[in-house]
């Protein structure tokens, strides 16, 4: 899930103004001819820039929260295992990475062990060991090094209380290193998804001797193809080279073209498009992995086959959502919550975002990628732009004939996926079915208080959920799991829903080690909760980014739906 | 000029001292001041245009909240079709990229929020500095020694960053434009405080607050009919200053993305909206740039006016009091205007830090 | 002179502890859990209890704030977990969100605010000060008329949107200036000032226009004045005048409200920051203060806070320096 | 032969509507090494005239017309360039307000080699040269140091003689003298004027000297000019101006002004003959030992110590000083508008110099004040009537028509008319403000009134009717008055009994007669000397006497 602050937002918000200054201008038709520089097969060498909003802040394997063990970070840290590096549905598997296989499940998938490949070298040359990885999953329970993502403190055994390696130094009992060589995790109950897990960086090795705690992100040893040399204020501007001891040979995904990899964040995402569409010297060979084209360049790629080709579209498995809390009259009748979905103008609120180029309608809850077990339906058929009759006889039957008034809360950051202008779209929308929408918004930090805290749940708020690994698991788990209900602290299961049938659906699916069988069980299971229509399901967001002219091999997962700095070549 | 000239006019123009600032008074002397008698008439037209905003709307026959997404090209990142925004009979001033809201509601409606908040903070700041002010001028050392650190206090807050962390802290359901206007005015009172305070010291010190003291006033009473009075001329001309700074303040709010909760139109959210848009929609970028700029100016203009007309500094600044007329009768309007103006940056960067 | 230092200092500190103070209590009441947001949304509530406990947020407000004025006297010490992290005094403690040092973060952001505010002075300075002399000294001319508009339009042009018409203009219509990107002054002189060009502008339009206009009245003002007279009566040019005679005095009003104004600029000129990407104090403060990084929030603001006192101070001697009848208390 | 010549001068104003003239057709001329006094009351247009003959007046937006010839040059017709030739070289003038005259930031010795440069070629050395030699000749002590110091670091007599200094330097023929003493006090006047004559006699100067005062006129020029109005009413040697004047102006000017000397018909309450001084009505008001400091720490100012004296019911005490005597200081702690840092101040036996405001406010009706300045004395804001009703409304005590009835009777009083009451304070002139501040602190019926220099801000004429004023009321009221006053011969006019004070110190105390007659301290003695005196014999014999080497010691220079 990205948060991204007020002000990043508003630069964004201005960027994306200023980056329509730029497409104009940027280039025309002469750049046609270069377009075809872009064909013909990639060479090692050069130096590729990375032109980003967002700074790579705690670049540390504890403390970075990834999918697939992230893009920049998946150059420096390697994993037990790691997602395929291919273009779209094809980028959505996992691999082996630092390990032989993408694990061995016993015990009905509660037991996992690896075994890591052999001559596996830090940039200094030292062997990679399992315990390097045990050591760095440690770490990142400390609250020290606060941030990596939540799982194992659910998952492993006995790991709920722990508090990382420099407070309670015996360690997790759960994960064994019998050997240098192999690791073993012991999970308190079935988790097929366990290698999508290990991707995260939290998999990845750190040796003890080198860890400098908090300050680890600024030199941190890297076992993947490219070391750090410089990380400025923070992640803000790092500066990577190739890593002479990561050898290809041992990493099946990585290309690795460049010798240098220069990451420049903190940029205005208008001056990134900008740069990028006008292509001119170093920015001929930079990317971007975080900022989308904004409506200027969006009216002209129709027209400029030259920049259209160098803009990159993905697909990252992520859904934004009107959420309901039944525990909240008149949220607890159906019939309410069935007009609403009907009532919903999906052109509205997919404008609001920037338009249908950056946003697919969405009527499933689950991402629209197979992996994720997506299967088509739409419970309640009212086109894009809603059916507001539909909606008014619904609330007849609900028994407000007059219409009724209810509140929406959502956040007040502007242009976010919660923010204003899609509550307002909504809002709208629901006004013709004779339904009055009070607006609270709130201030960003108000507002994830008040949406994930059980106490305070408004009863209709805008949220949106991303994929930590393409799968149906951590999509459904966290947001229909009725045991995944947290009272006390940061809750996603809006409906709060617990129903047995469901709950046992998701163990169940939870055993299956072989996913393709999972996702079409969690496809069923996503059309059966939807029915229920505990969510109204808004979008689904689109990448579309640009590439500098002279980028070669770009390749675009839909795991993150970024094009992957670890494949693209700038000779 | 010496004081036998001076007087010489004096005998024309009729005496040494300030003359009251009766209304009549100030009347007279804007009157020839054209710039700020424009500004006035404008003033008066965006007062007008705000309460009449129901009418104008109706008028055009579209409100500010129903989309028309059949206006936008969706696939081209939702910018409306055809020129100048989408302007067409039906929409005078085109539509809101990304919603196809109309603008010329909008702006009209925007008025009431921008004027209404401005007025509220100036109000409120008029009121909080003139209280502190004139408490600092009137109280012992240790009394004024106290507020006045805490004037600095607060004419050193960044105020931008307290309205966002203050904007934070209240609860949402507090309607958000009488915030706004809370905000701003209980941040950025320090400079009228201090002129307030400086304005009463140096009224205390003159002879006819001893004779009333001497009359046997209370030190009450003494502020009530001497002070006072005496203090209308540079806090009403001070309010006319700051009441531009407070609407771009709104707007600088509003451009951070805390200002009013949409619907709500104000002219600071379409600009902020607007920066978004104006590559793809000029239009949409200058309309609210250009109301605000009008606005400001006409706001500035006028403030002008009224300080030559009040010329509340300009006897202060003199040694011989009979000086003050011949200044006015001899230096064309707009000198007189910045010699007061000296009064107006000082104050005038306390309420800008922020918004800068 | 050491009475006036003394005093000023002593009044600096209470300023500033109150500021500190009032962030602490506006932040307590605020909404919001810091030690949530470090730790990311899905976290869970036993990870979020122990960093809130490393963080010292279980402490109630007054004993957070006093380990923060302990931290500033006598310097602070901090867990990496691997080792501790040293903090000498007068320390303002460590980011939440990120554990970096707010002095770390502070020196990484002073240079771009610095350079923002120092260059749009210089620049505001000579469009201001040449205007305004410009205007007094051709009075009731149509040059005067001219800049006199030109003035008004400064001043009653919000300085976001001057900036977005200045990029407009410059960067998509012209193209003669880069969108502009902080580059470092020691990484490239020459790129530093091409890509501040435009928020140097945009900052220095408007105040330039304030300035002009006390820069032609207090011109006009010192004009006005006896001793002008004096060498008039004794036949000094008219030129040599105002250089000798009038500059000096009409000049330093506008000195020390420059000094006023960089210190408030100090404090980040938040719109034109934002508005040009510009990695200064004031974006880093909007920033903190929505993650509810408070230490970082205190540090900046105080920063603001004692960058303005000091301006303050500044202001009281240029105008001593100028005019030794002017006694500093 | 001519040096200054004028004819037909006019200066025109334009105040929004209607041009005033401030000077109406005036002619005259001045010859080389001569002197002559141009003399009027404020608004009589004398430094308008003055200005004109340097050419002032350009750039205004004044308008001058007739003929002003200065050593051949038509000023009103001469280039800017011909203009700046004549100014400072030819003719150099004095102002009047000499700290204001001289550039704040520049020492003072660099100011006056600027202007010599102007006019001589030499160099910035030799300039500076320059200046130090006419500091001395103008008798700046120490030049050489002092010509390094900056106006502010001067005594304002010391400023007025850099200026005196400024104009020597550019050797001008004529001396331009604008009130050049108006701003000094009574002995430094003294010196300025003594200064002036010996640079005549000397260099050979003309001199036009302007001036309100037709004493400091009467001992230093040849020839009268009396203006009135922008033009001349009476115009001769002084001798005969002054002996037999034939205009009526002329004439009600010089009997207008107070002679130190030979008590005239004294305007107070009692003559001065009678049972002495002690035998008087009873003791109203008794201070004791009187002391007031201003600021704290090191830089304390003692503005008043141990005063003494006592004010009897019905009689007029007059205190004289020069500036920074503290004679307004003690005028303020007799009515309690300043607190005393110690002593006592006995009204009618009860010590009230440590009562509280509270305990205070019955008392203040019964002692009441007249300000010095009418233009601050009177709330602009508020119409004199309501300013003269406050006393009475604060005490709550009538209705409110009473109040009016009562306020109207005042005025009345102070003859001025009844019905002004709803007028403002600027519609009034000096002379008629000073009235209406009367009858505010006699609005109450005080027992005792200080009355703070209530004339020093007047001219002459205007002068004498205050005062005479003030001795009436106070004979049909039965007050008693305490008049603070720079000018001994006012005072002489008023007072019964005189306390002279200096540097916070009343040095001699006692009836009039005493004090003026055969005064005791070395002080009062300097101080009566330097009065200047209508008689010109007189004032050539004081100038002789003040000549013989200072056994008078002049007031230490104050920094100003």
């Amino acid at each position: 899930m990205r948060h991204l602050s007020l002000s990043s937002r508003q630069l964004g918000v201005i960027a994306i103004g200023l980056a329509l200054a730029g497409g104009t201008v940027a280039c025309g038709p002469k750049n046609g001819a270069d377009a075809k520089a872009n064909d013909g097969a990639p060479h090692k060498g050069g130096t590729l820039y990375v032109l980003n909003n967002q700074p790579q802040t705690n670049f540390d394997p504890a403390r970075l929260y990834t999918t697939g063990g992230g893009n920049i970070p998946g150059l420096i840290y390697r994993t037990l295992t790691t997602r395929t590096r291919a273009n779209g549905a094809a980028g959505n598997k996992v691999a082996p990475d630092l390990a032989t296989d993408t694990g061995e499940p016993s015990k009905n998938a509660t037991v996992w062990t690896y075994h890591l490949k052999d001559g596996l070298k830090y940039q200094d040359g030292t062997a990679i060991t399992t315990a390097d990885i045990k050591y760095d999953i440690e770490r990142s329970f400390a609250p020290e090094l606060s941030g990596g993502a939540p799982y194992l403190r659910d998952w492993l055994v006995g790991a709920a209380d722990y508090q990382g390696p420099y407070k309670d130094p015996k360690g997790l009992s759960a994960i064994e290193t019998p050997d240098a060589k192999t690791i073993v995790f012991h999970l308190n109950k079935p988790e097929g998804d366990f290698p999508l897990l290990a991707t995260q960086t939290s998999f990845a090795p750190v040796p003890k001797a080198k860890d400098t705690g908090a300050k680890y992100a600024d030199h941190p040893v890297s076992s993947g193809p490219y070391e750090v040399v410089s990380n400025e204020n923070n992640g803000e501007h790092l500066v990577l080279k190739r890593n002479p001891e990561w050898s290809a040979a041992s990493d099946s995904q990585r290309k690795a073209y460049p010798d240098t990899i220069d990451v420049q964040s903190g940029l205005d995402q208008a001056v990134i498009n900008q740069r990028l569409s006008a292509g001119v010297g170093k920015d001929a060979d930079a990317v971007t992995t975080d900022t989308n084209l904004g409506p200027a360049e969006l009216a002209k790629i129709s027209g400029d086959k030259s920049l259209a080709s160098r803009v990159g579209t993905g697909h990252f498995g992520y859904t934004d959502y009107l959420a309901f809390n039944p525990k909240v009259k008149p949220f607890d009748n159906i019939k309410v919550r069935e007009a609403i979905a009907y009532a919903i103008n999906r052109t509205t609120v997919v404008n609001a975002q920037g338009g249908s180029s950056l946003n697919d309608p969405a009527t499933t809850f689950l991402p629209t990628q197979a992996a994720f077990g997506y299967t088509p339906y739409d419970p309640f058929p009212a086109g894009t732009t809603g059916d507001p009759a539909k909606a008014k006889e619904l609330l007849k039957e609900a028994g407000y004939p007059h219409g009724l008034t209810i509140s929406l809360t959502h956040d007040t950051d502007k242009g976010g996926e919660q923010g204003p202008e899609v509550a307002t779209a909504i809002q709208e929308a629901l006004k013709l079915a004779g339904i009055t929408v009070k607006l609270d918004g709130e201030e960003h930090n108000a507002y994830e208080d008040k949406v994930h805290t059980v106490k305070s749940e408004p009863g209709a708020f805008l949220a949106g959920w991303g994929a930590d690994w393409p799968s149906g698991g951590p999509f459904l788990g966290p947001i229909f799991d009725g045991r995944q209900i947290v009272t006390d602290g940061a809750n996603f299961n809006n409906a709060q829903l617990n129903d047995p049938a469901v709950n046992s659906e998701i163990d169940a699916i939870n055993k299956i080690t072989d996913l393709k069988t999972a996702a079409a069980r969690w496809g069923a299971l996503d059309k059966k909760i939807g029915a229920q229509a505990l969510t109204v399901p808004l979008y689904h967001p689109v990448y579309k980014r640009l590439f500098g002219k002279d980028i070669k091999n770009v390749v675009i997962s839909d795991w993150t739906g970024v094009l992957d700095v670890a494949q693209v070549a700038v000779k | 000029m010496t004081v036998e000239t001076l007087s010489a006019l004096d005998g024309a123009a009729g005496g040494a001292a300030a003359p009251p600032a009766g209304a009549r008074q100030i009347w007279r002397r804007l009157r020839v001041q054209r710039a700020a008698l424009a500004g006035g008439v404008v003033i008066v037209l965006l007062v007008l245009v705000a309460l009449a905003a129901p009418l104008f709307a109706a008028v055009e026959g579209q409100d500010t909240t129903t989309y028309h997404s059949g206006l936008l090209n969706s696939a081209a990142g939702a910018v409306p079709y055809g020129s100048f925004g989408g302007v067409s009979a039906q929409h005078w001033l085109g539509i809101e990229p990304g919603t196809g809201r109309d603008l010329f509601a909008r702006l009209v409606y925007g008025a009431r929020t921008s004027l209404g908040v401005a007025i509220g903070a100036t109000v409120l700041q008029v009121l909080i500095g003139s209280a502190f002010g004139l408490a600092a001028g009137l109280g012992n050392r240790f009394a004024d020694g106290l507020l006045s650190r805490i004037t600095d206090v607060f004419v050193t807050l960044p105020a931008l960053v307290f309205a966002i962390a203050l904007l934070a802290v209240v609860p949402s359901g507090f309607p958000r434009p009488v915030l706004l206007a809370l905000v701003l005015g209980l941040i950025s009172w320090g400079s009228i405080a201090k002129i307030v305070r400086v304005q009463v010291l140096a009224q205390k010190s003159l002879d006819y607050v001893a004779a009333s003291r001497l009359a046997g006033s209370s030190t009450w009473r003494t502020a009530r009919r001497e002070l006072l009075p005496s203090l209308v001329a540079p806090v009403l001309t001070y309010a006319a200053i700051l009441l531009p700074s407070n609407i771009t303040s709104e707007a600088g709010l509003s451009f951070l993305g805390i200002g009013v909760n949409p619907p709500t139109s104000s002219w600071g959210q379409m600009l902020s909206t607007a920066s978004t848009w104006y590559q793809a929609d000029s239009a949409y970028v200058l309309l609210p740039a250009a109301l605000l700029f009008a606005t400001v100016l006409a706001f500035t203009v006028f403030a002008d006016g009224i300080r030559v007309a009040l010329d509340p500094r300009a006897a202060s600044r003199l040694r011989v009091g009979t000086k003050r007329r011949e200044r006015v009768a001899a230096v064309p309007a707009g000198a007189a205007a910045d010699t007061a103006a000296v009064a107006v940056p000082d104050a005038a960067s306390d309420d800008e830090d922020g918004t800068a | 002179m050491a009475r006036f230092a003394v005093r000023r200092l002593l009044q600096a500190v209470l300023v500033l502890l109150v500021l500190a103070a009032v962030l602490y209590a506006v932040f307590y009441l605020a909404p919001g859990d810091a030690a949530r947001l470090a730790c990311g949304p899905k976290c869970s509530t036993a990870t979020v209890a122990q960093i809130r406990e490393q963080m010292g947020l279980n402490d109630p407000v007054y004993v957070q704030f006093w380990h923060f004025l302990q931290g500033i006297l006598a310097g602070h010490d901090y867990s990496t977990g691997a080792g501790t992290l040293h903090c000498a005094a007068p320390c303002l403690g460590q980011s939440y969100r990120t554990g970096d040092l707010v002095s770390h973060i502070i020196a990484e952001r002073l240079p771009a605010t610095a350079s923002l505010a120092l260059g749009a002075m210089v620049l505001w300075l000579a469009i201001g000060i040449g205007t305004g002399l410009l205007s007094a000294l051709r009075r009731g001319t149509i040059v005067e008329r001219l800049l006199t508009g030109f003035t008004l339009v400064g001043v009653a042009t919000p300085v976001f949107i001057t900036g977005i018409l200045l990029l407009l203009l410059f960067c998509s219509w012209l193209q003669w200036l880069p969108y502009p990107t902080y580059v470092p002054l020691t990484d490239d002189p020459q790129q530093w000032a091409w890509n501040l060009l435009l928020p140097w502008l945009a900052l220095a339009l408007v105040e330039a226009a304030k300035y002009a206009r006390l820069t032609r009245s207090s011109m006009l003002e010192t004009l006005a004045e006896d001793h002008i007279r004096t060498f008039r009566a004794y036949g000094v040019r008219e030129g040599a005048i105002v250089r000798r005679h009038a500059l000096r005095g009409a000049l330093t009003p506008v000195i020390a409200l420059s000094a006023l104004d960089l210190g408030t600029m100090f404090g980040g000129a938040l719109l034109t920051e934002t508005l040009f990407g510009i990695p200064g104090l004031g974006q880093q403060l909007v920033q903190s203060v929505q993650l509810k990084d408070l230490p970082v929030v205190v540090g900046i603001v105080l920063v603001m806070g004692l960058a303005v006192v000091v301006a303050n101070a500044v202001a009281d001697v240029v105008y001593a320096v100028a005019d030794r009848r002017v006694v500093l208390t | 032969m001519t040096l200054v010549e004028v004819s037909d001068l006019r200066v025109e104003f334009p105040t929004g509507g209607a041009a005033v003239p401030a000077v109406d057709g005036l002619g005259f001329t001045l010859d080389e090494g001569e002197a002559l006094g141009l003399v009027g009351e404020s608004g009589s247009g004398k430094s308008a005239t003055a200005y004109a003959l340097l050419g002032l007046h350009r750039g205004t937006g004044a308008r001058v017309s007739g003929t002003v010839r200065v050593a051949g040059t038509d000023v009103l017709a001469a280039s800017d360039e011909e203009l700046r030739r004549l100014r400072g070289r030819v003719a150099a003038m004095v102002f009047q307000d000499p700290l204001s005259s001289l550039d704040p930031y520049y020492a003072v010795g660099d100011q006056i080699a600027e202007v010599h440069r102007v006019h001589h070629r030499v160099s910035r050395a030799a300039a500076r040269a320059r200046a130090v030699e006419v500091l001395r000749r103008v008798g700046i002590p120490d030049a050489a140091r002092r010509a390094r110091s900056r106006p502010h670091e001067f005594s304002g007599g010391m400023r007025q003689r850099a200026l005196i200094a400024m104009a020597l330097a550019c050797e001008p023929r004529v001396l331009i003298a604008d009130e050049p003493t108006t701003a000094l006090d009574v002995t430094v006047q003294a010196q300025i004027l003594d200064l002036l004559h010996e640079l005549r006699s000397e260099e050979g100067l003309a001199l036009l000297l302007v001036t309100h005062d037709l004493g400091v006129a009467a001992g230093n020029v040849d020839r009268l000019l009396v203006m009135r109005n922008g033009s001349a009413v009476e115009h001769g040697p002084v001798a005969e101006v002054l002996r037999a004047p034939e205009h009526a102006y002329t004439r009600a000017l010089v009997t207008a002004v107070p002679q130190v000397d030979a008590a005239p018909d004294r305007v107070s309450a009692q003559p001065a003959a009678g049972p002495g001084p002690s035998g008087r009505g009873e003791v109203l008001l008794e201070a004791v030992g009187l002391r007031r400091e201003f600021g704290r720490g090191r830089n304390t100012v003692v503005a008043v110590q141990d005063a003494t004296f006592t004010v009897r019911a019905g009689e007029t005490v007059g205190v004289v000083g020069e500036s920074g005597s503290g004679k307004t200081t003690l005028g303020r702690m007799l009515v309690r508008l300043l607190d005393p840092t110690a002593g006592e101040i006995r009204y009618r036996g009860r010590d009230i110099s440590s009562l509280g405001d509270r305990a205070l406010r019955p008392l203040r009706r019964e002692l009441q004040m007249v300000f010095q300045d009418p233009v601050s004395s009177l709330n602009p804001r508020r119409s004199i009537g309501e300013s003269i009703a406050d006393p009475l409304r604060a005490a709550g005590e009538l209705t409110d028509k009473a109040v009016v009835t009562k306020v109207k009777d005042l005025l009345e009083r102070v003859g001025l008319e009844p019905d002004w009451y709803h007028r403002y304070p600027h519609e009034f002139s000096g002379g008629q403000r000073q009235r209406v501040g009367i009858a505010r602190a006699l609005a109450p019926d005080p027992k005792l009134v200080v009355c703070d220099e209530p004339v020093s801000a007047l001219d002459v004429t205007t002068q004498a009717q205050v005062v005479s004023l003030l001795g009436e009321l106070q004979r049909d009221l039965g007050l008693s008055l305490v008049f603070v006053a720079h000018d001994l011969a006012v005072v002489r006019q008023v007072s019964d009994r005189v306390a002279v004070m200096r540097d916070g110190r009343i040095v001699e105390t006692g009836t009039v007669d005493e004090v003026y007659e055969s005064p005791q301290d070395p002080y009062t003695k300097g101080l009566l000397a330097a009065v200047p005196v209508l008689d010109q014999a007189e004032s050539a014999a004081r100038r002789e006497a003040r000549r013989a080497p200072d056994e008078t010691p002049a007031p230490a220079p104050r920094v100003g």
